[in-house]
C-alpha cells in the first residue's frame, strides 16, 4: 500500500521531471526512469511478464530510439518561453484529471482472483487476433519510417539556420 | 483505499501529467517524450483494471500489445521529427503554425 | 383513355429530351463548331420540346381530367416511395405551353442578342439546362420532384446573373448579385424544404393527388399545422417569385444579359412561386389565415414595387420593378382564391412582360452598336430619347407592351388584370384599393418610360447612332407583340375558355362576370395616368441636359403663365409632389433598410467565421489544449443531461 | 473450423501489403501497382459471398481464440466504400508516383490500411476494436507525410499523430476503466451486463473523446484541415472519404455497447451534430484554397452523419440510422471525388510544372474549359455536397431530414431544420467555386497547365458516374443502408 503510494509519487515527479528537463537527453532519461517505477509497480501488482517487458521494451529500447534520434537531431536548448499561459495548462490539467480521477474513487474490488489462463495462453491463444494485427502494425510503421528516412538530394539546413 | 485504487489515481496522475507536457512544451522530441509517458499512464491503468476485475493475465497482455504498438508510435514521431529538424532546422513547433484559420 | 391519347402521352418524356439532347450537344462540340451553331441547336431544342408539349395539350382537349405519367421508382425510402412521377393536366400543360413557347421566342432572340459573345455556347447550355429545370418544376406530380427543379432553376438563374461576372460595379458587382439571388432564393427553399418535411410527418406522403386526397380529412380548417405549412409554402414562393421582404434581389438580378431577364427574371422563373402556391391550393383552401396573408402581400408587393419604379431611370430596373409588380397582382389574385385569373395574368404578362425586356434588350443593343459599351450609359433612359425614328419596330412593339401592361383594353393585359381587381372587388377592399393604386402607377411610369426613350429628341450622341436589331431579334418581338395583343381572348368575359380549362384542375366554380364599375374605373385611372405622363413628359420633349421634371420642379414661370399659376401648385403640392417624393423615399429607404439588413447578416457571419478562424491557432499546443477542453465538454454533457 | 470468406476481405489486403512492396522493391514498382489492384478488385469476391451469407440471415463471423470477428450491415457498408475508393486511388496515383521513390510503399501502406479498416468495422472486442483503430492510425499517418520534403506536410502530419495519439490513449484509458469495472472487454457481453456507473460514464466520454479526435468533432477538429488539404490528394480522398467515417463507426460500436449507462448519447450526438456542421460552414466559408475549403467541408459533412445517427438513437427512427449511413456512403464518394478532381487539378496546374504551393480557388478560374471532364466531375461533386437536388448529396440529406420530421419529436425536428438551413447555406462557398470553374478568362496557371493523364481521368470518370446513379437511382444502396440501420438500432435495442 505505502510501496504502491510511494512508486507512484515517484512516476509522477520523474514525469514532471522530464517535462521540465532543459536537455532532450536529460528528458528521455527522466522518461525511462518513469518506465522503471511504472515497472515495479507492476511486478507488484503480480504482473511479472508485462513488467519485464515494459523494462526491456519501455524502458530499455526506446530509450536508445531517443537517444539515437537526439544524437540526430541535435540537443537543443530549450529555453523558449512556453505558448501556453501557465495557469491555464494547470486548470485543464487538472480539470481533466479530476474529471477522470473523480469517477476512479469507486473502483469495484472484486479481487477474487478468477480462474483464469496463464499469461502465456491469455497471450498466445485467447488474444492471438491481438498478436496478428501486431504485426500488421509494425510492419506498417517499418514501411513508413523507411520511407521518411529516405535521404533526398535536397540541402539540408545546417543547425544554425533557423526558419523565421 | 485499495492497492488498486491507489495505483488507478496514480495512472490517472500520470496521464495528467503527460497532458501538461504537451500543453507546455514546444520540443518535438520532448513533446514525443511526453507520449510515451501517456502510453505508461495507459499500461499500467489496463494492468490494474485486469487486476481489479479478477483477469489479471487479460491485462498483461493487453499491455504487452499496447507496449509495442507505442514503440511503434514513438519510432514514427522521431522519424518524423528527425525529418523535421532537417527540413526546418529546428525542433521548435511554434515553426509548425504556418497552416491556420 | 383512347389509343390516340395514349400515344401523345408516351412523347411526354420528349419534353425534357429535346432540351436536355441540345445542351449535351452543346457541351461536347461546343468547342468545335461556330458559334452560332450553338444557338441554332439550343433553339430547336426548345422548339421541339414546345411541339411536344402541343401534343400534350391536344391529347389532353381530348380528355381534360389529365393523368399521372410514371417513368421509374426514384426514392423508396422506409414508407415514403416517391416515383419520377409526372402530372399532365390542363394547369401544367399551361405552363408547359407558356415556359416552352416564350423559351422558344427568346432563344430564338438570343442568337442574335447574343451574337459575337465569347461565352456564348455556355449561354446556351445554361438556357437549355434552365428549360430542363423548369419543365420539371412545372410538371412533377410530387413535392420532392417538383423541388428537384425549383432547385435547378435558382442553379441556372445564378450561373446566368453572372454570366458576365467581370462586369458591373467593381468589376465583381454582376457575380455578387448572382450570390445575392442565390442567397435569398436559398432562405425560400428552406421554407419549402420546412413544409415538405411538415406534410410528410402529418401525411407520410408527398405526392400531390395522394396529399390533396387526405389533406382535407387530416387537418381542420384554420389548424395551426396547415396554416404553418401554408406559411411555409409561401415563404418558399416568396422567394421564388420575389415578394415582400424577399424581393430585393430582383432587380439586382438584371445583371445578368437580357434574354436571361426576359426568360428566367420575367416570363417563366418567377412565376414558379404562383404555380407552387396554385398547384397547392387544396392546402391553402384549408387555411384561411394564409389565403389572407397571400393576398395582402401579393397586393402590397404590387403598390411598393409600383412607385419605386415610377423614379428609377435605368431602363431594365423599371421594367424590374414592373415584374415584381405584376407578380405582387398574381400573388394577390391566387390568394383571394382566383386562381384562374392568377393564372391568367402570369400568361399575359409572360407575354407583355418578355416583349418589353427583349425590347428593352434591342434598345440596349441598338445603343451598343452604336459604339459604346458601358452598361451603365446604355441603360440610363436619361442618354436616350428620339429612338422612334430610328428603331421603329422595336418602337412599335414596345408601345404595345406598355399599352397591354398600362391595362388599356383591348389589349391583353386588360383583361387580365380586370379579372384579378374584379376578384379583389368582391374578396376584399383593402387588397382592391392597393392594386387599383398599383394599376395607376403602372400605367404612369410606363407612359414615362415610352416618353423618356422613344419620343423626344435623342440626349447623347449614342442614341443618335443607334440603329434598329437585326430580324432575328425583331421577328420574335413581332410575334409576343402579336400575342399581347390577343392574349386577352384566352379568357373573355362571358366566354371564360381559361376558367372552364383550368377548372380541371383548379375546380370548377370561379367564373367572374364581369365587372363594369371595375373595368371602368381601371381603365380610367391607367388613361388619366398616360395623360399624366404625356404631361410631364411628352409635351415639352427634354432636352439633351434636361433633367427628368419628376425630380425637379418645374420652371416656376413656365407654369405660371400657361396653366394659372393655383392650379399648378394644387398639382404640384396636392398630387405631383407628395407623391413622387413617396416613390424616391420608398425607393430609398427600402434599400437603405435591407442594405442595413444584409448588411448586419453579413457582419454577424463574419465576425462569427474571424472568431472561429482565430481559434484555428495552428498551434500544436493550443490543438491539445482543445482536446481536453472537448474532454470536459462531453463529460459535463453526458453526466448532466 | 472453416474460415468463412469474409476474412480474406482482411486479410487479402493485409497479407498483400508486404508482397506488393516486396514486388516493388525486388520486381518493378509498376507490377506493385498492378498487384495491389488486382488484390483490391479480388476483395469484391469474398464481399460477394459475404454479401450472400448475410442476405441468407447466417451469422457471419471468425473466432480466434477469444476475440471474434462478425460482420454486420455497417461492416458490409464500410466496406463496400472501402473497396470502391481504395483500388481507384490506387489507380489514380499511378501516375504522381511514377518514378518517384517508394511507390511500392504508398501502395502497401494503402492496401494495409484498408485492411485494418475493415477489419474495424467486424471487430466485436473492444480492445481489438482499438487495435484495428491504431493500426489505421499509424497508417493514415504515414501516407499524410508521404511527400516528407514539404514542409507543410510534415506540420500536418506531426499536428495529426500527436492529437491522434492523445486520442487513442484516452481511449485505451476507457477501455482499462471499463474492463476494470466489468471484466468484459466483448462488446456482446458488455451490452448486457453494463449498469450505470460514475466509472463507465467516463469511460463514454473517454470514448467519445478518443474517437471524437480522429471523427474530427468540434472542438477536436484542429488537424483535419491541415491533413487532409497537405495529403496526396488520394489520401486526401481516402481520408475525407473513409478513413473518419470509420471513426464514426468505431465510437458507435463503442458508445451502443454502453447504452446502458447514459440514455442521452443520442443527444450528444445530435448536439456534436449540430456545432459540427455550424463551425464547419463557417470556417469553410472565407477560405481561400480549394483543398483546405473541401476539408472544412468535411467537419461539416460528419455533423449531417451525426444528426442522422443521433435521430436513430434517441427515437429508435430506423431511417435516420439509414439516412446517417447514406451519408456517410455518399459524402465518401463525393468528397473523394471532390479531393481527387481537386488533386487532378492541382497536379495539372502545379506540380506538374514544379510549383508545390497549394491551389486556390482564384486560379481555377477558366479550368472548366481546359479540363473539361474534371471540371464536371467537380461540379457533380460540389452540388452534391451542397444538396442540391437530383445528386446524391441531397438524397441522403432528405433521408435524414424525413426521419426527424417522421419521429414527430419537436427537438428532433429542431435539430434537423438547423441541418437544412445548415445545408442550404453551405451553398454560400461551393456554388463560387462552381462558378469560378466556368469562368470565361483562363487564369495564367491553367493557361500553361498541363494535360492530365488516363489513369486520372479514369477514377474520376467512374466516380462521377457512381453520383449520378445513385442520385437517380437511391434504391441501388437502400440494401447496403437498410442493413447498417438495421445493425445500429438492434444493438442500441428500441427503447
Amino acid at each position: 500500500m505505502a510501496l504502491a503510494v510511494g512508486l507512484m509519487t515517484t512516476a509522477v515527479f520523474c514525469g514532471l521531471q522530464a517535462m521540465r528537463a532543459k536537455r532532450l537527453l536529460t528528458a528521455a532519461l527522466w522518461l525511462a526512469a518513469v518506465s522503471a517505477s511504472v515497472a515495479i509497480a507492476l511486478y507488484q501488482l503480480g504482473a511479472p511478464d508485462v513488467a519485464v517487458v515494459e523494462l526491456s521494451v519501455g524502458a530499455g529500447l526506446v530509450t536508445i530510439l531517443f537517444v539515437f534520434a537526439i544524437t540526430i537531431a541535435g540537443d537543443e536548448a530549450m529555453d523558449a518561453p512556453p505558448i501556453m499561459p501557465k495557469w491555464a495548462s494547470w486548470l485543464l490539467v487538472l480539470l481533466a484529471v479530476g474529471v477522470v480521477g473523480s469517477a476512479i474513487q469507486a473502483t469495484p474490488t472484486s479481487s477474487a482472483a478468477a480462474a483464469e489462463a496463464s499469461f502465456t495462453a491469455v497471450f498466445w491463444q485467447e488474444r492471438g487476433l491481438d498478436i496478428l494485427i501486431q504485426i500488421g502494425l509494425i510492419f506498417a510503421g517499418v514501411l513508413g519510417v523507411l520511407n521518411l528516412l529516405t535521404e533526398e538530394d535536397t540541402p539540408t539546413p545546417s543547425p544554425k539556420d533557423k526558419v523565421p | 483505499m485499495t492497492q488498486t485504487t491507489v495505483l488507478l489515481l496514480g495512472a490517472v496522475g500520470v496521464l495528467g501529467v503527460g497532458l501538461y507536457g504537451l500543453l507546455r512544451l514546444r520540443n518535438l522530441i520532448q513533446i514525443i517524450v511526453a507520449l510515451q509517458i501517456l502510453a505508461k499512464a495507459a499500461v499500467l491503468a489496463l494492468v490494474v483494471a485486469g487486476k481489479a476485475s479478477g483477469h489479471v493475465n487479460l491485462g498483461q497482455s493487453l499491455a504487452v500489445t499496447v507496449i509495442v504498438a507505442d514503440t511503434v508510435i514513438a519510432v514514427v514521431g522521431l522519424a518524423l521529427a528527425v525529418q523535421v529538424r532537417r527540413r526546418l532546422g529546428t525542433l521548435d513547433v511554434k515553426a509548425l503554425a504556418t497552416l491556420r484559420g | 383513355m383512347d389509343a390516340l391519347q395514349k400515344l401523345m402521352f408516351n412523347f411526354f418524356p420528349l419534353l425534357f429530351l429535346f432540351p436536355l439532347a441540345g445542351l449535351l450537344l452543346n457541351v461536347a462540340n461546343g468547342r468545335f463548331w461556330h458559334k452560332p451553331i450553338a444557338g441554332i441547336i439550343a433553339s430547336s431544342a426548345a422548339g421541339l420540346s414546345f411541339v411536344v408539349a402541343i401534343l400534350q395539350w391536344v391529347a389532353l382537349l381530348r380528355q381534360p381530367d389529365g393523368t399521372v405519367i410514371i417513368l421509374g421508382t426514384w426514392l423508396q425510402v422506409g414508407t415514403l416511395n416517391v416515383p419520377f412521377a409526372f402530372q399532365v393536366d390542363t394547369l401544367s400543360v399551361t405552363m408547359m405551353l407558356v415556359v416552352t413557347g416564350i423559351g422558344t421566342l427568346i432563344h430564338l432572340y438570343a442568337i442574335g442578342y447574343m451574337y459575337g459573345d465569347p461565352g456564348v455556347t455556355r449561354f446556351f447550355v445554361y438556357l437549355n439546362l434552365f428549360l430542363v429545370a423548369m419543365l420539371l418544376l412545372v410538371s412533377a406530380a410530387n413535392y420532392p420532384l417538383l423541388f428537384v427543379g425549383w432547385e435547378g432553376v435558382g442553379l441556372c438563374s445564378y450561373l446566368l446573373i453572372g454570366f458576365w461576372f467581370d462586369r458591373g460595379e467593381g468589376g465583381t458587382g454582376n457575380a455578387n448579385a448572382g450570390r445575392k439571388a442565390f442567397v435569398v432564393n436559398r432562405v425560400g427553399d428552406l421554407g419549402l424544404i420546412l413544409a415538405m418535411g411538415l406534410l410528410f410527418w402529418q401525411l407520410g406522403t408527398l405526392t400531390f393527388d395522394d396529399v390533396f386526397a387526405q389533406a382535407t380529412a387530416v387537418f381542420p380548417v384554420g389548424s395551426p399545422l396547415i396554416v404553418a405549412i401554408t406559411l411555409l409554402l409561401l415563404l418558399g414562393a416568396a422567394g421564388k417569385s420575389a415578394q415582400i421582404p424577399l424581393f430585393i434581389w430582383l432587380p439586382d438580378a438584371m445583371a445578368g444579359p437580357t434574354p436571361v431577364s426576359a426568360l428566367i427574371h420575367a416570363a417563366t422563373m418567377v412565376t414558379a412561386g404562383i404555380y407552387l402556391i396554385a398547384r397547392s391550393h387544396v392546402l391553402f383552401a384549408l387555411a384561411p389565415v394564409s389565403q389572407t396573408a397571400v393576398s395582402l402581400i401579393g397586393a402590397s408587393t404590387a403598390l411598393l414595387a409600383a412607385t419605386i419604379a415610377t423614379a428609377q431611370f435605368d431602363i431594365k430596373r423599371v421594367l424590374a420593378y414592373s415584374t415584381i409588380s405584376q407578380l405582387g397582382f398574381m400573388v394577390a389574385a391566387i390568394g383571394m382564391g382566383a386562381y384562374v385569373a392568377g393564372i391568367f395574368h402570369l400568361i399575359t404578362h409572360a407575354f407583355f412582360k418578355a416583349l418589353l425586356f427583349l425590347a428593352a434588350g434591342s434598345v440596349i443593343h441598338g445603343l451598343e452598336h452604336g459604339g459604346h459599351s458601358d452598361p451603365v450609359t446604355l441603360q440610363d433612359m436619361g442618354q436616350m430619347g428620339g429612338l422612334r425614328q430610328r428603331m421603329p419596330i422595336t418602337f412599335a412593339v414596345y408601345l404595345v407592351g406598355a399599352l397591354a401592361l398600362a391595362g388599356i383594353p383591348p389589349l391583353a393585359g386588360f383583361f387580365s388584370k380586370d379579372e384579378i381587381l374584379a376578384a379583389a372587388w368582391q374578396a376584399n377592399r383593402a387588397v382592391y384599393i392597393m392594386l387599383t393604386l398599383a394599376a395607376f402607377a403602372t400605367a404612369f411610369y410606363m407612359g414615362r418610360q415610352v416618353w423618356l426613350v422613344f419620343m423626344g429628341e435623342a440626349r447623347s450622341e449614342t442614341a443618335v447612332s443607334a440603329h434598329e436589331s437585326p430580324p432575328i431579334m425583331t421577328i420574335p418581338l413581332l410575334i409576343l407583340a402579336a400575342l399581347a395583343i390577343v392574349g386577352g381572348g384566352l379568357n373573355l368575359p362571358g366566354v371564360h375558355t381559361l376558367g372552364h380549362w383550368l377548372g380541371h384542375t383548379l375546380g370548377h366554380g370561379e367564373l367572374l362576370s364581369f365587372n363594369a364599375t371595375v373595368a371602368l374605373t381601371a381603365t380610367l385611372l391607367a388613361l388619366l395616368a398616360v395623360g399624366l405622363a404625356y404631361w410631364l413628359y411628352g409635351r415639352h420633349p427634354l432636352g439633351a441636359a434636361a433633367t427628368d421634371p419628376l425630380t425637379q420642379r418645374l420652371g416656376p414661370l413656365f407654369v405660371l403663365f400657361n396653366q394659372g399659376w393655383w392650379v399648378n401648385e394644387m398639382v404640384e403640392w396636392g398630387i405631383k409632389r407628395p407623391f413622387c417624393h413617396l416613390s424616391t423615399v420608398l425607393a430609398h429607404s427600402d434599400e437603405a433598410i435591407f442594405a442595413w439588413a444584409e448588411r448586419q447578416l453579413v457582419h454577424t457571419v463574419q465576425r462569427g467565421t474571424a472568431v472561429l478562424r482565430r481559434t484555428q491557432t495552428g498551434q500544436l499546443n493550443w490543438n491539445v489544449a482543445g482536446i481536453i477542453v472537448g474532454l470536459l465538454l462531453i463529460w459535463l454533457l453526458l453526466r448532466f443531461s | 473450423m472453416v474460415i468463412p470468406a469474409f476474412i480474406w476481405l482482411i486479410w487479402l489486403p493485409l497479407l498483400g501489403a508486404p508482397l506488393v512492396y516486396l514486388v516493388g522493391r525486388l520486381l518493378s514498382g509498376w507490377l506493385a501497382r498492378w498487384t495491389a489492384l488486382l488484390l483490391l478488385l479480388a476483395a469484391w469476391l469474398p464481399f460477394a459471398a459475404t454479401w450472400q451469407a448475410f442476405a441468407r440471415h447466417e451469422t457471419v463471423a471468425y473466432s480466434l481464440g477469444q476475440v471474434t470477428l462478425q460482420v454486420d450491415g455497417v461492416s458490409l457498408l464500410i466496406t463496400a466504400v472501402i473497396l470502391t475508393l481504395t483500388p481507384l486511388i490506387v489507380l489514380y496515383s499511378a501516375h504522381t508516383l511514377d518514378g518517384a521513390d517508394g511507390s511500392e510503399k504508398y501502395n502497401a501502406m494503402l492496401l494495409a490500411m484498408g485492411g485494418s479498416m475493415i477489419g474495424l468495422s467486424c471487430a466485436t472486442d473492444l480492445f481489438n476494436l482499438w487495435l484495428w483503430f491504431e493500426a489505421t492510425a499509424v497508417t493514415s499517418y504515414l501516407l499524410v507525410v508521404f511527400y516528407h520534403q514539404q514542409p507543410a506536410s510534415l506540420e500536418a502530419g506531426v499536428k495529426y499523430l500527436v492529437q491522434s495519439v492523445v486520442g487513442s490513449v484516452l481511449v485505451l484509458f476507457g477501455v482499462a476503466l471499463v474492463l476494470a469495472q466489468s471484466g468484459t472487454l466483448s462488446l456482446t457481453a458488455l451490452r448486457q451486463q453494463a449498469t450505470p456507473s460514475p466509472l463507465l460514464l467516463a469511460a463514454c466520454a473517454l470514448f467519445a473523446v478518443g474517437f471524437g479526435v480522429k471523427i474530427a468533432l468540434v472542438p477536436l477538429h484542429t488537424w483535419l484541415p491541415d491533413a487532409h488539404a497537405q495529403a496526396p490528394s488520394g489520401i486526401s480522398a481516402l481520408l475525407s472519404g473513409i478513413v473518419i467515417e470509420t471513426g464514426l463507426v468505431a465510437l458507435l460500436r463503442a458508445m451502443a455497447a454502453l447504452t446502458a449507462v447514459t440514455h442521452t448519447w443520442g443527444l450528444l450526438l445530435l448536439m456534436l451534430g449540430a456545432v459540427n456542421m455550424l463551425v464547419g460552414n463557417l470556417l469553410a466559408l472565407p477560405q481561400t484554397q480549394v483543398k483546405r475549403l473541401l476539408a472544412f467541408s468535411s467537419i461539416s459533412h460528419i455533423g449531417y452523419m451525426l444528426t442522422g445517427l443521433g435521430i436513430a438513437v434517441t427515437s429508435g427512427e430506423v431511417l435516420g440510422a439509414q439516412g446517417g449511413f447514406f451519408h456517410l456512403l455518399t459524402h465518401g464518394l463525393m468528397k473523394g471525388l471532390a479531393f481527387l478532381a481537386a488533386g487532378a487539378l492541382l497536379y495539372g496546374l502545379h506540380t506538374a510544372v514544379n510549383d508545390h504551393t497549394p491551389l486556390t480557388i482564384a486560379e481555377l478560374s477558366g479550368s472548366g474549359w481546359r479540363y473539361p471532364l474534371v471540371a464536371v466531375a467537380l461540379t457533380l461533386a460540389l452540388l452534391g455536397l451542397g444538396g442540391i437536388p437530383p445528386l446524391a448529396g441531397f438524397m441522403s440529406k432528405w433521408q435524414i431530414l424525413l426521419a426527424g420530421m417522421g419521429s414527430q419529436q419537436p427537438v428532433l425536428m429542431g435539430f434537423v431544420a438547423f441541418a437544412a438551413l445548415n445545408s442550404v447555406l453551405s451553398l454560400a462557398y461551393y456554388a463560387p467555386m462552381v462558378q469560378m470553374v466556368f469562368r470565361r478568362e483562363m487564369s495564367a496557371v491553367v493557361q500553361n497547365g498541363r494535360s492530365l493523364p488516363l489513369t486520372m481521368n479514369l477514377p474520376i470518370l467512374l466516380l462521377a458516374l457512381a453520383i449520378v446513379t445513385i442520385g437517380l437511382w437511391p434504391g441501388l444502396v437502400t440494401r447496403l443502408t437498410q442493413g447498417a440501420g438495421t445493425a445500429l438500432l438492434s444493438v442500441i435495442g428500441n427503447q
